[in-house]
């Protein structure tokens, strides 16, 4: 694979492309490219079936029991991105807290056998969107979680409430004077 | 299908993440729980230290969370991680400044290098056939410590000996106390830039055996003989950042620059002013400037001091070296002589400079010291504007140069048992005379401490591969580039990527296993508790107003990337070692008849490949070289009028013969070499050195004759002749479109 | 008014060490093509030194001259392209928004200097090569132009942190990857309507000279042309 | 042609209609393989990336623009023509009109697809097109290439009206004699024509609006198309004689295919009788006329270069006047000159064989002279440093062979399907009297003798 990703750079020709097969697991080269063909078609259409995640985790409960979303979403008022919780975090209080439940001996298990949690990613943008999204800035101007990710008080596992669109975006900007500049989130 | 759409989706969805630089996470794999407690999308930086040359620059290190392969516990995943993203240069460090070159900055590349060892490996076919097995390191160390304890207890008469790049420090130490504690061994340094030459002038002259610090920034007039200052020579970060206050930096005032040299080096491109002189006239060129400032009462020939009173005939005034007797022999008119002499005196402080081919000929030696005459003459020798040797104390010369050493080896005089390498590639660096290759043969066991395969650790039988500069402690002791005195140290700035240990702490886990001398010499359990020793006796001896104690010391060491003096602690020259008699004028000799192979051949270090360790790393490849714009590959610089005769057009590829071999290479026509030198990068032509360099342009090493440098035992690289004759088209990639801003085509009516 | 974002280059400091152009590879995921795409022209620099020789041995001399998008405030690139991809910022940039762009290469034969360049593949790096890549730089993918755009993943940062902070942004507080690399320093950047900043006052030097100034593309990078010596006389 | 009948001529032009030979399918297979093979060249570079194709830096646009500048201006010859000779009366047009307009909509149909073949992202051409989105994005109005869509679609709109018009009357008379299936099909495509003095009058006022109309428009397509160069700053591009510069070089490119093509149809539909010398020598002097203007052109352009001796252009000059590329130029000067006009300019040459060979080189010296404009002056661009070259690759020259036998596929098929000559307008040419069939529109409307 070694060999075949070099002939294929020396070539210029994108690895998964070379047999036309998908690019493997253990593929040798990172590309942009799109694994399959399908799945270019399916970005094209922007076709995103929900994401299913390994552990039905409640957004609901914890908030409920008065718990922030910063408070396991460490970062988002600092930087561009918000930090998703690994397995050590989570087991800080779930040592002790409902250990008995069937989703948190799922997260013990995950934890006995060194291995986070292999979350699904329910928002984000597309690479071909080239959208470089930052949450702090958004924080600071006093946008409230749910006006993009709706009121996770009513969801139990994160569902994608909110549609993304750029015309999401582009009203939510001219409604506060916020810049219309293509380069203020396009680079 | 539900579940394998799922995958391919979560595959896009991932492939978003590799937008936020997290590769491109597969999800196949398993996720490790994190080992270090990151936030996303946050940037940090950390001091580090480049380790690509000499120099020894302070990096700053911008390291983010990302996505990794690794491997645990014997399986493939994903594992978050701090991952060093850019280098920096650490804008505190007195060498550097917040600057650093292109080699520095693609230093990144060699952390991340798709070929990189991932773990110790041991040889299971022939020798040089490539064939290893990957072990585990305690079998591996274990492997090693084996066939060191016969040694160390000197039942056979073998030896042990230990081949690495010049080293500093702690590094140097820990391979130095670990040689010593056997009873029969040898420590050889080499690389094939070394700077051995202008110690050994500078140790004679000035008392000093360390490269020279040019306090370019306040000079008015600087003469570089040959010396690629801006580009490898000695520090060139250091002293580009000199050049840059020297040329526009002080208001007003815009010191002058003149480079001689016989082909127009990247340095010499920036010159106020080129001069063209005979390979290995340089000296009496410099003496040629000294005669005429002491005969036209500009300096009394006595202000040289000891430094003159080596040259002969210097206190008479050198009459022998009046420009119109020798111009010839330099191919410098007088009257340029005379002028440039009057400038440099009329224009304090003026510093010359010499450095590269000028001292890699056989006469080098004299060439130094006439400089280093100049350079006193001038008044410019630890003063402001000229040239300083920093307080660090001189680095103990090796024991044997790597020539003698193999000689030794295939006479059999020397029979050694266990060859450890670090750092050294002699096998592609060592002229092919010098049979460094046969001496590996002889060797019963070679280890090597590569990160890669390239042409000697190809030969080895055990590979036992260091952490990368980025995952490793690191401290260095930089000897030239500041007036400070400077100490770097910094911790690792990312976690290993793959199975591999930092050479020192393998070498201290040797020397424990091996007990006895090793143990006793050798007590630290880890590299880190060595540096911190080291630190805490610097503490003691220099002490610090901002730290109460060594422990503080110790921590803000590590946050600002090393320890270095608030004051230029500048030395002023204790009068040198006056070693024998004066030198005469000696002229420099050339390997091959002229009539048979009637050009110099002039090897230079490449901007981009250094001595061609870098050749692996695909932005010095693709980055294009600031002159000949030539990218993937080597080439040989022709003047136009030369390739007129020979009948040589651009790309053709030309055959280079030497009484010691032959290469071939794509040919370069451009008119900023002289007719009778043909000029070629060092770096290229690996014959196993990682996918993006093997088999890649030719290496001019290879056909170099063994001349060495009279008075010092190293290496007069630029000592042979050559022939050469066109063999076909040769591939030629250059970036640039046209040699010139007004080519023929622009030509109006 | 809104900040127009300049730079000027001082040719006497440049000696053509390519600093810039490492740094702009390593800051802005800049793919490397292969030997055989370079060999036909399809490397990607989006700063390079251009190097021009002059006369013959042995009266040689030596030009060296960073060449990076001009950032033009009349540039022939905007104009020409459908889709807005090629545009003009707020702050006087050349944005070149990836997403938009279908890749008429229109914009790259219309640019005087050449400094436009575009992804013929899709960008390949060889693992764990990938690990280097800047997350703050979305990578391109084929089909699509690219080119400088004075860091601008750095200008919004510094942005971003300046209004966190609550200060005014300081001149030299935001670099690009190159000016911060140069190691002469002959780069600066910086605010242009602002006749404070440095490079306000390196665009005001006598030796300042626009690069193809006489086509009227209006560059927002200055070159000071090489200078002399002068000390000869007082010799 | 007196000597034919309207039942002759029937028979002689709805010939072709009857059925199919073995050798025409082979031949018309050829072509097609062709064609797929350039669909195929397409789909391998929308799969690996516009890289396969030759283009490179500097030189980002090659053989598909080149391509695409030629077809656009080879459409020229139909409509353009046709409709003159309609405005002028002239009377030899009547076989001629229909298959040249054939060629206008087939030409603009292929030339079309360049602008979308040629882009890096080609599954996103639909950018190109003006459409509401919720992002509130609309193309570039300041770009020539949105330019191009419109003029382009516009065009193409009213060339195609233009060729169809005319067909109706002819769809109503295959109708008639047709049996069975083909009469259901042709009933369709007549929609309802029957041949009432009110039908025959409207169709007279539309084909005389749709004639004026037509000509601006042509002369805007190449206009706007040689905008495409001449808007930006490229040495030798940037220039005010592009215009009328490209709509010559158009014209002339299209007279010289609307001959060939009636070569063709000549010989292969056996139409001897119809397409008669004098139509061939009558296009061989407009041919002669855009020759010379072309010639014209070309040397205005050039001198006013060589005085204006601007440094950059000088080097594009050179390098096409005595450089690397000149063997190219002077081939296109002999092709587009020296060749034709001895031919054209001396009656006794300007027979069949006569134009159809300097109608040869015309092509060939124009696709030549496309090919010139673009390349040379993007490889020496202003900053020497710069320069660069280019070779196209397989998938650039399977593409370009595809689209002429896209062209031969296509008028091979038409040819079946509808008569490739005017049937009414034969006869109405026929006689003084009011043809049967027009008992109330007056002949001279139509343009009789």
């Amino acid at each position: 694979m070694v060999v075949l990703g070099w002939v294929l750079k020396e070539k210029g020709l994108p690895a998964q492309r070379a047999d036309g097969s998908p690019q493997a697991a253990s593929s040798d080269v990172f590309t942009p490219a799109h694994p399959t063909i399908a799945d270019a078609i399916r970005e094209f259409f922007d076709l995103r079936p929900k994401p299913v995640q390994p552990i039905a985790y409640t957004h609901k409960v914890h908030l409920g029991n008065g718990m922030q979303c910063t408070d396991c979403h460490v970062g988002v008022d600092q930087g561009p991105d918000a930090r998703i919780p690994s397995v050590n975090f989570c087991m800080t209080c779930h040592q002790v807290i409902a250990t008995d439940k069937p989703e948190i001996r799922k997260l013990a298990a995950y934890r006995a056998r060194g291995e986070d949690i292999p979350w699904q990613r329910v928002y984000g943008f597309e690479p071909s969107a080239h959208v470089k999204f930052n949450h702090a800035p958004h924080i600071r101007a006093g946008v409230d979680c749910s006006v993009c990710h709706g009121d996770m008080r009513q969801q139990t596992v994160a569902e994608r409430k909110v549609d993304h669109t750029m015309g999401f975006c582009i009203a939510c900007h001219q409604q506060k004077n916020a810049p219309l500049d293509c380069v203020t989130c396009h680079f | 299908m539900e579940r394998r759409d799922f995958l391919k989706i979560s595959a896009a969805a991932g492939a978003t993440a590799a937008l936020e630089g997290c590769g491109n996470p597969d999800h196949q794999l398993i996720r490790f729980v994190p080992e270090e407690d990151l936030i996303p999308g946050l940037a940090t930086w950390k001091p580090s230290i480049c380790t690509l040359c000499p120099a020894g620059c302070g990096l700053s290190v911008r390291v983010m969370p990302g996505d990794a392969e690794v491997v645990r516990k014997g399986q493939l995943g994903l594992l978050k991680m701090g991952l060093a993203k850019k280098l920096e240069g650490n804008p505190a460090h007195p060498i550097n400044r917040g600057k650093l070159c292109p080699r520095g900055q693609a230093g990144l590349q060699v952390t991340y290098h798709p070929d990189r060892l991932k773990g110790p490996l041991v040889r299971t076919g022939r020798r040089g056939s490539g064939q290893f097995r990957e072990v585990s390191w305690d079998d591996a160390i274990q492997q090693l410590v084996s066939h060191l304890s016969d040694l160390q207890e000197s039942k056979s008469e073998g030896r042990l000996a230990f081949v690495t790049a010049p080293l500093r420090g702690q590094r140097k130490m820990i391979i130095d106390t670990f040689a010593a504690s056997f009873k029969r061994s040898m420590a050889v340094e080499f690389a094939f830039f070394d700077d051995s030459v202008i110690r050994s002038a500078n140790a004679a002259s000035f008392g000093h055996a360390l490269p020279p610090t040019v306090d370019m920034g306040e000079s008015n007039y600087v003469i570089s003989f040959g010396a690629d200052f801006l580009g490898t020579w000695n520090s060139p970060v250091a002293q580009s950042l000199g050049f840059g206050q020297m040329r526009k930096g002080r208001p007003g005032e815009r010191g002058k620059f003149v480079q001689f040299e016989p082909r127009i080096s990247q340095t010499g491109a920036s010159a106020d002013e080129w001069i063209p002189v005979e390979p290995g006239a340089e000296g009496m060129l410099a003496l040629s400037l000294a005669h005429v400032i002491i005969a036209e009462k500009q300096r009394p020939a006595a202000a040289a001091g000891h430094a003159g009173s080596l040259v002969e005939g210097w206190s008479q005034g050198l009459t022998d070296f009046a420009p119109e007797k020798i111009a010839a022999q330099i191919g410098v008119k007088p009257e340029t002589i005379r002028r440039i002499a009057r400038e440099a005196a009329a224009h304090d402080p003026a510093v010359a400079l010499i450095g590269d081919a000028a001292v890699a000929h056989t006469n080098g030696l004299f060439n130094a010291l006439a400089v280093n005459a100049l350079n006193a003459l001038l008044g410019s020798v630890g003063k402001p504007g000229g040239v300083l040797f920093g307080p660090v104390p001189a680095a103990k010369q090796p024991a044997a140069s790597l020539e003698s050493w193999a000689a030794q080896v295939n006479s059999g005089a020397a029979a050694v048992e266990v060859l450890l390498l670090y750092n050294a590639n002699p096998v592609f660096a060592a002229p092919a005379v010098w049979g460094v290759h046969a001496a590996l043969d002889k060797i019963p066991f070679i280890a090597s401490f590569g990160s890669f395969i390239d042409e000697t650790s190809a030969l080895a039988d055990l590979i036992l591969p260091d952490h990368s500069a980025l995952e490793s402690w690191l401290e260095d002791t930089p000897v030239s580039g500041s007036g400070k005195v400077v100490v770097s140290v910094a911790p690792p700035t990312m976690n290993p990527l793959h199975n591999t240990r930092a050479m020192p702490d393998v070498l201290l886990e040797v020397a424990h296993r091996l007990g006895g001398e090793s143990a006793k010499a050798l007590p630290w359990k880890t590299y880190d508790e060595a540096i911190q020793a080291s630190f805490a006796a610097l503490y003691k001896e220099m002490g610090s107003k901002t730290a109460k104690d060594a422990e503080e010391f110790w921590k803000k060491a590590q946050e600002q990337g090393g320890w270095w003096s608030a004051e230029e602690s500048r030395v002023t020259p204790v009068s040198g070692s006056s070693a024998g008699a004066a030198v005469k004028n000696s002229a420099p000799r050339f390997d091959g008849n002229p009539s048979e192979y009637p050009y110099y051949f002039l090897p230079f270090a490449s901007q981009l490949f250094y001595d061609g360790s870098l050749a692996h790393l695909p932005w010095m490849q693709e980055a294009p070289d600031p002159l000949s714009t030539v990218m993937w590959g080597a080439w040989v610089e022709i003047n136009p009028r030369t390739a007129e005769k020979l009948a040589i057009k651009q790309g053709d590829l030309v055959e280079v013969a030497s009484p010691h071999g032959k290469l071939e290479a794509p040919a370069l026509v451009t008119p900023g070499i002289a007719p009778d030198v043909i000029a070629m990068p060092v770096g290229q032509g690996h014959e196993n050195f990682t996918r993006y360099a093997t088999g890649r342009g030719a290496n001019p090493i290879s056909i170099l004759s063994s001349a060495t440098v009279e008075g010092t035992g190293s290496l007069a690289w630029a000592a042979t002749r050559v022939t050469l004759s066109s063999v076909g088209q040769g591939k030629l990639i250059l970036f640039g479109g046209s040699l010139s801003e007004n080519p023929p085509e622009l030509k109006h009516r | 008014m809104a900040r127009q974002w300049g730079m000027a280059i001082d040719l006497d400091r440049c000696t053509g060490c390519e600093a810039c152009v490492v740094a702009c590879h390593a800051e802005n995921n800049i793919s490397t093509v292969g030997e055989e795409q370079a060999a036909i022209g399809r490397a990607k620099h989006w700063i390079r030194v251009e190097r021009y020789y002059e006369g013959e041995f042995p009266d040689v001399t030596v030009k060296f001259m960073p060449v990076l998008c001009q950032q033009c405030d009349a540039a022939p690139c905007e104009p020409v392209c459908p889709t807005f991809a090629s545009y003009h910022t707020s702050e006087g940039l050349n944005g070149q928004v990836y997403n938009r762009c279908i890749g008429t290469r229109y914009c790259a034969n219309a640019c005087p200097y050449t400094v436009r360049f575009f992804n013929f593949y899709n960008p390949i790096w060889e693992k764990p090569l990938q690990l280097q890549l800047n997350p703050d730089v979305s990578i391109r993918s084929v089909g699509t132009m690219e080119k400088c755009m004075f860091c601008v993943q750095r200008i919004k940062a510094g942005e971003i942190q300046a209004a966190a902070e609550k200060h005014e942004l300081r001149d030299g507080e935001i670099q690009p990857a190159c000016v911060q690399s140069c190691p002469t320093r002959a780069m600066v950047f910086g605010d242009l309507s602002d006749p404070e900043s440095e490079v306000s006052r390196w665009a005001g030097s006598s030796r300042a000279t626009k690069l193809l100034g006489e086509l009227g593309t209006r560059p927002k990078v200055t070159y000071l042309q090489r200078d002399s010596w002068h000390g000869s006389e007082d010799a | 042609m007196a000597a034919k009948t309207p039942e002759q001529i029937n028979e002689d032009l709805m010939r072709p209609l009857a059925g199919v030979s073995a050798s025409y399918l082979i031949v018309l297979a050829c072509f097609l393989t062709i064609v797929i093979a350039g669909f195929a060249a397409f789909g391998w570079q929308i799969y690996h990336g516009i890289g396969v194709a030759g283009i490179r830096r500097p030189v980002f646009w090659g053989f598909y623009i080149t391509n695409f500048v030629f077809w656009i201006g080879l459409s020229h010859a139909g409509t353009l023509i046709s409709a003159i000779l309609r405005l002028a009366n002239a009377t030899w047009r009547r076989p001629v009109t229909r298959c040249a307009e054939v060629i206008t909509v087939f030409a603009l149909s292929i030339g079309a697809m360049f602008p979308i073949i040629h882009l890096g992202r080609s599954w996103l051409f639909f950018w190109l097109v003006p459409y509401p989105s919720e992002r509130g994005i609309w193309p570039n109005i300041h770009s020539p290439l949105l330019w191009d869509f419109f003029a382009i679609s516009t065009y193409l709109l009213g060339s195609g009206t233009f060729l169809l018009l005319p067909i109706l009357p002819d769809l109503a008379l295959v109708r008639d004699l047709a049996t069975g299936l083909r009469k259901k099909i042709y009933t369709v495509l007549a929609i309802g024509w029957r041949g009432t003095s009110r039908q025959w009058h409207r169709l007279e006022t539309a084909m005389h609006i749709m004639a004026i109309a037509v000509i601006p428009v042509a002369v805007s397509v190449h206009s706007i198309v040689s905008w495409d160069f001449a808007m930006a700053p490229v040495p030798m591009w940037h220039s005010t004689i592009f215009a009328p510069y490209f709509v010559a070089g158009a014209i002339f490119s299209g007279i010289a295919a609307l001959i060939i093509a009636m070569a063709f149809l000549r010989k292969f539909l056996h139409l001897e009788e119809y397409l008669l010398p004098i139509h061939f020598e009558n296009l061989g002097k407009l041919l002669l006329v855009m020759s010379l203007l072309w010639v014209y052109f070309v040397f205005a352009e050039r001198l006013t270069t060589w005085y204006g001796n601007e440094r950059s252009e000088m080097a594009v000059f050179w390098l096409t006047q005595r450089g690397s590329y000149s063997p190219l130029f002077w081939t296109m000067v002999t092709c587009n000159f020296l060749i034709p006009f001895p031919i054209l300019a001396i009656k006794k040459l300007r027979t069949i064989t006569g134009t159809f060979i300097a109608s040869v080189g015309v092509v060939i010296g124009m696709w030549l002279e496309r090919f010139l404009i673009i390349v040379p002056a993007l490889s020496h661009k202003y900053l020497p440093y710069s320069w660069g070259t280019y070779r196209p690759t397989w998938v650039e020259i399977t593409i370009t062979a595809a689209t002429f036998a896209a062209m031969a596929v296509l008028y091979m098929l038409l040819s079946k399907f509808i008569p490739i000559i005017s049937v009414w307008e034969l006869k109405a040419g026929l006689h003084e009297k009011p043809h049967p069939l027009r008992a109330v529109a007056q002949p001279d409307q139509v343009g009789a003798d």
